[in-house]
């Protein structure tokens, strides 16, 4: 019972988070790519949701489709001098498709080749707590040095973006 | 309604459902805030006020045509507001109706000798309801808004009336 | 069979307590402002007026739906779908008991929130999709206002998770149970004050209501991002914006009034009625809300800018440090 | 149905190389950009997969997703800001017409 | 309320063409068009001050349009029409450069009585729409009761 | 419709006269210009005809920076409706009725206006218990009309309570100026010679029981949102006009008194029944919209004061002159002045000595207050633009007359 | 402090809640008009029930916009018959001066405000139609009873100039 | 637990069900008369200038990216939080740095005038 019903919400998923990566890159106007990805993050937080790392997803929900969609929006309003500005053409790049169809056909092989050695989902999955002392003991220099990453990204963003001093 | 289309005209359901939306647009005038001049302090402001409450009736006031179901032409309309007057009621949705009030939006009023003035909003938008008076008492708007609702009953049941003519 | 069932009944229970909420709330909120107006309110309609907003969902059901050219079809046409659903989603963690609730969801709280987030991406769709100025600038408002109140919501409420040690709301409102000398409820109202008025204020401008009403400011933008929008689309801006304001007061109950639970009564005594006690409690919040509404004048979009990016943000922060460092040093002083 | 670990890495792949041909293919920054971030979350997703799957008891994946999260967050975030900073120049969002920066 | 003559008469003394009168109305004074600018500048600086003006508008009267200036000294509350003739579809100087008030009245003078408004910063209709002709022209007529009542 | 299409985007009849700025004139920050002569860079917004705090039919075009005004376009003329040309077709006494209809907030002194213009011509002595009449109507009035701004005002900032409890407050008002002119807005009360109809001892009354409570209220106003820092900080600072250029713009009435100049018509040239009556004209200091609120909200408690003085000092008499039917004043011209709720609103009347009027000018102040908006606007947000709307308080119906 | 005035705002709506609305439930409560309320132009009758109007005109030409219009024949004996007296009611703006300047009381104010219609052509109304005018017989101010429940004010106003220059115009 | 990620799915499920239903229903049950005119957009009744579109202000991009980089905090600061009163004084250090980082991110903003509204 349970299997079927993983197996169907990861075909919806999966199908959900692939239409939106498509969409984004066949789509001809920025703003709807903007939120086709929006819906395929989504559909990457509920996968993440079938894995039981619950509090990932609702985090990436949170990060993704909250806020750096928002960001994503705003620069592209920012951008766009007209309406027309947002559509443009699709590019068809031989060279992107070929090497796309390589790493994904070297990838399909290597997991053809590892097959499927733990397929059982394990019951229990550790809580959100379990995280937190992960985070806190073991990795706690680089939380760190994650506050400086963003800190770093934060300057250099307003530094750049700050109004031109003439 | 469309839905005439899928059941057939004379479907219980239909006529019944028509029934249940009639009553529900009569109770639920929602007006498009558009004040013009004088009559708009009386008609707008005044009859929302708290004396006469206009929200008792379930009417009030909505500032985007597309959301509304009345338009109070309340003041003189002249040649240069002509245009947004017709505008703001194409605009909006339909089943929609227009109340002319005042003297000048019915007929040109105080100011109709003026050639710069528009003899009545009729000549513009097909009005419904006319409520003379310069301005008219917030009670005659809300008079005004009763005969609206008898007419929106009253033409229910002269549709159903034509209906049933014809199936015979 | 029966697990698709029990999948969907809440679900459904969900839909119709949110249409039900809808309705009631927002005669309450024409019956609470005309009240506060010297008015009656809808009294016409019905006893006292009350099937007035079923007439008005009912008519709004029966308008003609105006999609103008011009438009982002796309992005006008599922900007209300956009809004409404998160905004149901959002009821998936509400705890109306120790029992009633439609997920046991873990991380409730975060995810309530996270929901939410979603519904500024409706709006931005509606305004960005409705080519209207009044809707784009409406829109940007609520985006931004959004994203500038969302950091102070989501720390005000970590003071009490520091207590709780979880983000499950239902043990939230556990750990809330009891009194202090046996007359002050347990209830983080309390104990943390500036918390709880953080989040007032931050839940404030989240749901767009005054003194924050930035995006539908009525006497500036017509009618903000649904100005475009006519007949049930509209509705369904609307149904959202009320089923809005009574999640956000019903985390309110649960994070800071002790959700279901009564003090001074026993919990035998509360159990059969406890979810009547919580969403009596969320309407008087809401109350609260229509209260504001009717009182206070609008801030202007800078001054509400400053606020929460100058103020409310390192006042929160310092705020988590503070409690934290009382928390630690009462252990401290505990353990010696 | 049986969802294993290779369904996960197999959809990780496909997100991952829609996202590298989206990167390489399109020519304006914005979208560039999402592509990049599409194959962040790609990448995330095979690790929470393998880690969930492969060591339930170690969060490390999970961390690793949430540090990932972090930096893709930086680089979006200096990346528009640098589409900015083009477009400042430029009036365009255009990668091809990154060049004039150069000169 | 009523400046002292001799002292206006004084300070217009450059402008040639300048007469000054009491009438019903207070104290009047005359000017020709082109020196109507010289005539309020003298008014308007010095130690006549009069840095208001109250109003601006035109009178038919039949031969030409007298277009009225009604300046005031508010130290000293006094008031002077200036008055000054236009023929018909003349052209108006603007005097915003003085009075900023006199923006939009001289807009609205210039229109309703068919006059050509130069200098202005914004020389547009104000009132109504392309097509209406100047109605405070006492050649256009108002519309008869018949007309009213056919409706 | 092709013949109604408004062209006002396009240079109309006028000729585009080739524009040399020259100096600007003292205190004027900018040249007004047209908004369609600028960069397109920026959001083009109409605020109005229809708009729900355009107090009426007002029209701005707003350029906007993001949410900042960078210029900004008055637009009127949607309810021109020819008061002055029809007054040249109406018998004198019956100007009043135009005149109510010019500014419909504030009737009683538009009538007195005309009435006094008509007077002055006619040189007819007015009996003083018709002039304490007026005075009494003319402050009842003017709270009136405050309380319409003051609702407005608040409506304009997002305080809806505001408005209801000020209207709750008009009606009032309304009350006694019904019962004793027969109307609720277009009074037709005032007429040359003196007052249509004397008060009852049940009007008195009736003044008497309001005026018992109307402190209690304008206590309650002014704690409610004067008293309210979101309003302070909102209003605090913004469209600020200072001495020179209000003077320059010709403001009147309240606009003027904000910005520091105590000019007030019914202190400097007296009329009715105001040389008897004692009262202050509150000043403001910088002239922001702060201070134009404070001081109407000074003047509605003078105006209590000037009634409670009217009620109880009204003298026996007559209350009309002896005018003929048909009034044919000499030719000649005539000026009369009011402190209307607006401003100083004047009538400026040209008789030929028919029994109706050559010319009949309006003066109206909320024209000239109107256009110090384009140069407050300027450099403010968005959202203080409707504030500085509501803060100058114009009535449309007699700036398009 | 600052939030003084906020708390002092929402104690001054909750007061106001509690005093209760002052609303006038309109079609279930009417409000009693003032007794010079001035609406709709009626016309009055004496106590045979004939009108008092007796198609003097002087109505005609008071009315500042031409509401009223008198059709009047003039048959062999002098006598005046009405043929229709008609009103404009939709673009009467109830000014009061034709009422105040009948010398004959042969119109009032009515205190009808329940006047909206459905059609533009029931904006014109006749008042009279088809009546015999009523013989002139001059009314002099000073016999005619003072009645008591006019105010002074519409008393002396009306009579005063009524009796200098009734004629004139 | 997995129960309820079932319940959320069907949560979304519905919702769109619901929407397209009631979208429907009203499209069903309303007159529909598109005309040209009625689909102007709406400008305050009067023909708009220019169009909607326009470029936003660049304060737009920084509040954003402000809001990505707390976003990032609050997703430490809740593990954080929950596990604080397990773990000793140090966590409380550890966050006290992060947080004084970001701080001082957010101060350089200030400083910088990117807080400002226009
Ligand atoms: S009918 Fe009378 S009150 Fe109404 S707008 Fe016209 S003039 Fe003003
Ligand atoms: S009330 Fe006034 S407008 Fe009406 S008919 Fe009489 S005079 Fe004419
Ligand atoms: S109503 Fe009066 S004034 Fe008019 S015609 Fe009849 S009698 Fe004369």
């Amino acid at each position: 019972m349970t299997e079927t019903v993983n197996g169907i919400a990861f075909a919806i998923l999966a199908g959900a988070a692939i239409l939106g990566a498509v969409g984004m890159l066949t789509t001809r106007n920025v703003i709807h790519a903007a939120f086709w990805l929006l819906e395929s993050m989504i559909a990457v937080g509920g996968l993440f949701l079938l894995l039981q790392a619950e509090y990932l997803a609702v985090v990436h929900v949170l990060v993704y489709a909250g806020a750096v969609s928002v960001l994503m929006l705003f620069v592209i309003m920012l951008t766009l001098r007209r309406r027309e500005d947002s559509v443009r053409p699709v590019e068809v790049s031989v060279a992107g498709a070929v090497m796309a169809l390589v790493f994904g056909g070297l990838v399909f092989a290597a997991i053809a080749s590892y097959g499927d050695r733990v397929a059982e989902m394990p019951e229990t999955a550790p809580d959100t707590a379990a995280l937190g002392e992960l985070l806190f003991s073991r990795w706690a220099l680089p939380f760190e040095v994650a506050s400086l990453v963003l800190l770093v990204a934060l300057v250099a963003a307003v530094w750049w973006s700050r109004e031109e001093k003439r | 309604m469309a839905l005439d289309r899928i059941t057939g005209e004379h479907s219980v359901a239909f006529v019944r459902s028509e029934q249940l939306f009639d009553w529900a647009r009569r109770n639920s005038l929602w007006y498009l805030a558009f004040g013009i001049a004088c009559c708009a302090i009386e008609g707008l402001m005044s009859a929302s006020g708290p004396r006469f409450d206009f929200d008792r009736m379930g009417v009030f006031f909505r500032a985007s045509p597309r959301q509304a179901d009345v338009m109070i032409v309340a003041g003189t309309v002249n040649h240069k507001m002509a245009e947004t007057v017709l505008r703001l009621y194409e605009q909006m949705p339909e089943p929609k109706w227009v109340v002319a009030m005042g003297a000048c939006a019915s007929t040109g009023g105080p100011f109709r000798s003026y050639p710069n003035v528009v003899l009545g909003v009729d000549k513009i938008v097909p009005v419904d309801v006319y409520i003379p008076g310069c301005p008219p008492r917030p009670e005659s708007v809300q008079y005004g808004f009763i005969q609206l609702q008898e007419k929106i009953k009253r033409q229910a049941e002269e549709r159903n009336a034509a209906r049933r003519d014809r199936d015979r | 069979m029966s697990a698709v069932l029990a999948a969907i009944l809440p679900v459904l229970a969900a839909v119709a307590l949110m249409l039900v909420n809808g309705v009631v709330l927002i005669y309450m909120l024409r019956k609470v402002l005309g009240r506060l107006h010297l008015r009656h309110g809808p009294l016409n309609v019905g006893p006292k007026g009350m099937v007035q907003t079923t007439a008005d969902v009912l008519k709004l059901l029966s308008k003609e739906d105006v999609i103008p050219t011009g438009v982002d079809r796309w992005m006008y046409v599922l900007a209300p779908a956009a809004v409404f659903i998160p905004s149901l989603l959002a009821y998936a963690a509400i705890p109306f008991s120790e029992n009633l609730r439609i997920t046991q969801l873990e991380t409730g709280l975060l995810f309530t929130f996270a929901v939410l987030s979603l519904v500024a991406l409706g709006v931005l769709m509606a305004g960005w999709g409705s080519a209207n100025k009044w809707s784009l600038i409406g829109a940007m408002r609520a985006a931004a206002q959004t994203i500038a109140y969302e950091v102070p919501l989501l720390l005000s409420v970590i003071p009490v998770v520091m207590v709780v040690g979880s983000l499950d709301l239902a043990q939230i409102v556990q750990a809330q149970s009891g009194t202090w000398f046996g007359i002050i409820p347990r209830w983080f109202v309390f104990a943390q004050f500036p918390a709880f008025a953080i989040f007032l204020i931050a839940a404030l401008a989240e749901l767009n209501q005054t003194p924050f009403d930035m995006s539908e400011a009525e006497s500036e933008l017509v009618a903000g991002f649904a100005t475009e929008y006519s007949s049930m689309r509209f509705g369904m801006l609307f149904l959202a914006e009320f089923s809005n304001s009574f999640i956000m007061s019903a985390i309110a109950v649960s994070v800071f009034f002790g959700g279901w639970s009564l003090p001074w009564v026993p919990d035998s005594v509360i159990a059969p009625i406890a979810p009547v006690i919580f969403v009596l409690k969320t309407y008087f919040g809401i109350f609260v809300f229509m209260w504001i509404r009717g009182t206070f004048p609008r801030v202007r979009i800078d001054q509400l800018m400053t606020l929460g990016w100058k103020w409310l943000i390192p006042i929160t922060l310092g705020w988590i440090m503070l409690t934290g460092l009382v928390l630690k040093l009462g252990e401290l002083g505990g353990a010696s | 149905m049986q969802v294993g670990p290779s369904a996960f890495m197999a959809l990780a792949a496909v997100l991952f190389s829609l996202g590298l041909y989206g990167a390489v293919a399109r020519k304006s920054a914005v979208m560039v950009l999402m592509s990049l971030e599409l194959m962040a979350v790609a990448v995330s997703l095979n690790m929470v997969a393998l880690s969930r799957f492969v060591t339930p008891t170690e969060m490390t994946g999970q961390v690793f997703t949430i540090f990932t999260m972090v930096v893709s967050a930086a680089e979006i975030g200096l990346g528009l800001a640098l589409v900015l900073a083009i477009y400042r120049q430029t009036r365009s969002i255009e990668l091809t017409r990154m060049d004039t920066l150069k000169g | 309320m009523l400046p002292d003559a001799t002292a206006i008469d004084k300070a217009l003394a450059a402008i040639g063409s300048a007469e000054v009168a009491t009438t019903t109305l207070g104290l009047e004074v005359r000017v020709e068009a082109d020196e109507l600018v010289a005539a309020l500048e003298a008014l308007k600086s010095g130690e006549h001050d009069f840095p208001m003006l109250v109003d601006l508008f035109g009178i038919d009267t039949g031969e030409a349009v007298d277009i009225v200036y009604h300046v005031r000294s508010l130290s000293r509350d006094e008031d002077v029409y200036v008055k000054c003739a236009l023929s018909y579809e003349g052209e108006l100087t603007s005097v915003w450069n003085l009075y900023p008030a006199a923006l939009l009245p001289e807009r609205e003078t210039a229109e309703l009585f068919g006059l050509t408004l130069a200098g202005h910063p914004n020389p547009k209709r104000l009132l109504t729409t392309d097509g209406i002709e100047p109605l405070l022209l006492k050649s256009v007529p108002i519309r008869t009761v018949e007309e009213v009542r056919d409706r | 419709m092709s013949e109604l299409h408004d062209t006002s985007y396009e240079p109309g009849l006028l000729a585009e006269g080739t524009f040399d700025p020259g100096e600007r004139p003292a205190g004027i920050k900018r040249i007004p210009r047209g908004v369609e002569h600028l960069a397109t860079e920026h959001l083009v917004v109409n605020v109005g005809p229809q708009h729900p705090s355009t107090h009426g039919v007002l029209r701005l075009v707003l350029e906007l920076d993001g949410e900042t005004i960078v210029n900004a376009e008055i637009v009127i003329g949607y309810l021109h409706r020819g008061i002055e040309k029809l007054g040249e077709h109406r018998r004198y006494h019956q100007l009043g009725t135009l005149m109510d209809r010019g500014d419909y907030m504030s009737g009683i002194h538009g009538e007195l206006a005309a009435a006094m213009a008509v007077e002055q011509l006619m040189e007819t002595e007015v009996p003083a218990k018709a002039q304490w009449l007026r005075t009494l109507m003319s402050e009842i009035n003017r709270i009136a009309s405050h309380m319409v701004w003051f609702g407005t005002f608040g409506l304009d900032c997002g305080a809806m309570g505001q408005f209801l409890y000020a209207m709750r407050d008009r009606e009032a008002l309304i009350d006694v100026l019904e019962a004793v002119t027969g109307q609720r807005m277009m009074f037709n009360y005032v007429r040359p010679g003196g007052v249509l109809a004397d008060l009852t001892p049940e009007m008195e009354s009736a003044i008497r029981t309001f005026l018992r409570t109307i402190d209690g209220y304008l206590d309650e106003h002014d704690a409610l949102l004067g008293g309210n820092e979101i309003l302070q900080m909102r209003v605090k600072g913004i469209g600020t006009l200072d001495r020179e250029t209000a003077v320059a713009f010709g403001l009147t009435g309240a606009n003027l008194r904000g910005s520091g100049v105590g000019y007030d018509v019914r202190r400097d040239r007296p009329y009715a029944a105001y040389p008897e009556l004692e009262f202050d004209v509150p000043v403001g200091s910088t002239g922001d919209a702060w201070d134009r609120y404070t001081v109407r909200m000074g003047e509605m408690r003078q105006a209590v004061r000037m009634i409670r003085q009217c009620i109880d000092g009204i003298p026996e008499g007559d209350i009309m002159a002896k005018v003929p039917k048909v009034l044919r004043p000499p030719a000649g011209e005539s000026y009369a002045c009011v402190e209307s709720s607006r401003g100083e609103l004047g009538v400026h009347l040209v008789s030929d000595g028919s029994d109706m009027p050559y010319r009949f000018r309006y003066r109206p102040p909320s024209l000239y207050s109107l256009q110090a908006l384009e140069e407050i606007l300027p450099g403010r947000m968005f959202a203080d633009a409707i504030m500085l709307i509501g803060s100058i308080d114009i009535v449309l119906g007699e700036i398009d007359r | 402090m600052w939030g003084k005035g906020l708390i002092t705002g929402l104690a001054i709506t909750m007061r106001n809640l509690l005093r209760g609305p002052i609303t006038l439930k309109y079609p279930f409560e009417k409000a009693d008009l003032p007794e010079r309320a001035r609406w709709a132009v009626t016309p009055t009758y004496d106590e045979a029930g004939a009108p008092k109007c007796t198609a003097c005109m002087a109505c005609i030409r008071a009315c500042p916009d031409n509401i009223l219009e008198l059709e009047v024949t003039t048959r062999e004996d002098k006598s005046k018959h009405i043929e229709h007296y008609t009103y404009e009611i939709g673009a009467c703006m109830m000014c009061g001066l034709c009422v105040e300047a009948c010398p004959f009381d042969a119109i009032e104010m009515g205190h009808d405000y329940e006047l909206a219609v459905y059609g533009a052509d029931e904006l014109t109304v006749d008042l009279l139609a088809d009546v015999d005018a009523a013989p002139v017989k001059r009314a002099k101010p000073a016999d005619k009873p003072a009645p008591a429940e006019k105010s002074a004010g519409i008393d002396s106003e009306k009579s005063a100039p009524a009796e200098k220059e009734a004629t004139d115009d | 637990m997995p129960h309820d990620y079932v319940v959320i799915g069907t949560f979304v499920l519905v919702g769109i069900i619901f929407v397209m239903i009631t979208i429907s229903t009203s499209n069903i049950l309303s007159h529909q008369k598109p005309s040209e005119a009625k689909g102007l957009i709406y400008e305050c009744g009067v023909e708009p200038i220019g169009a909607p579109w326009v470029q936003f202000h660049v304060g737009y991009y920084v509040y954003a990216l402000l809001f990505v980089v707390f976003d990032i905090e609050t997703v430490f600061l809740y593990p954080w939080a929950i596990v604080f009163s397990r773990m000793g004084m140090i966590v409380l250090v550890e966050m006290f740095i992060f947080v004084a980082v970001l701080l001082l991110g957010l101060a350089y903003a200030w400083k910088e005038g990117a807080l400002r509204w226009r």
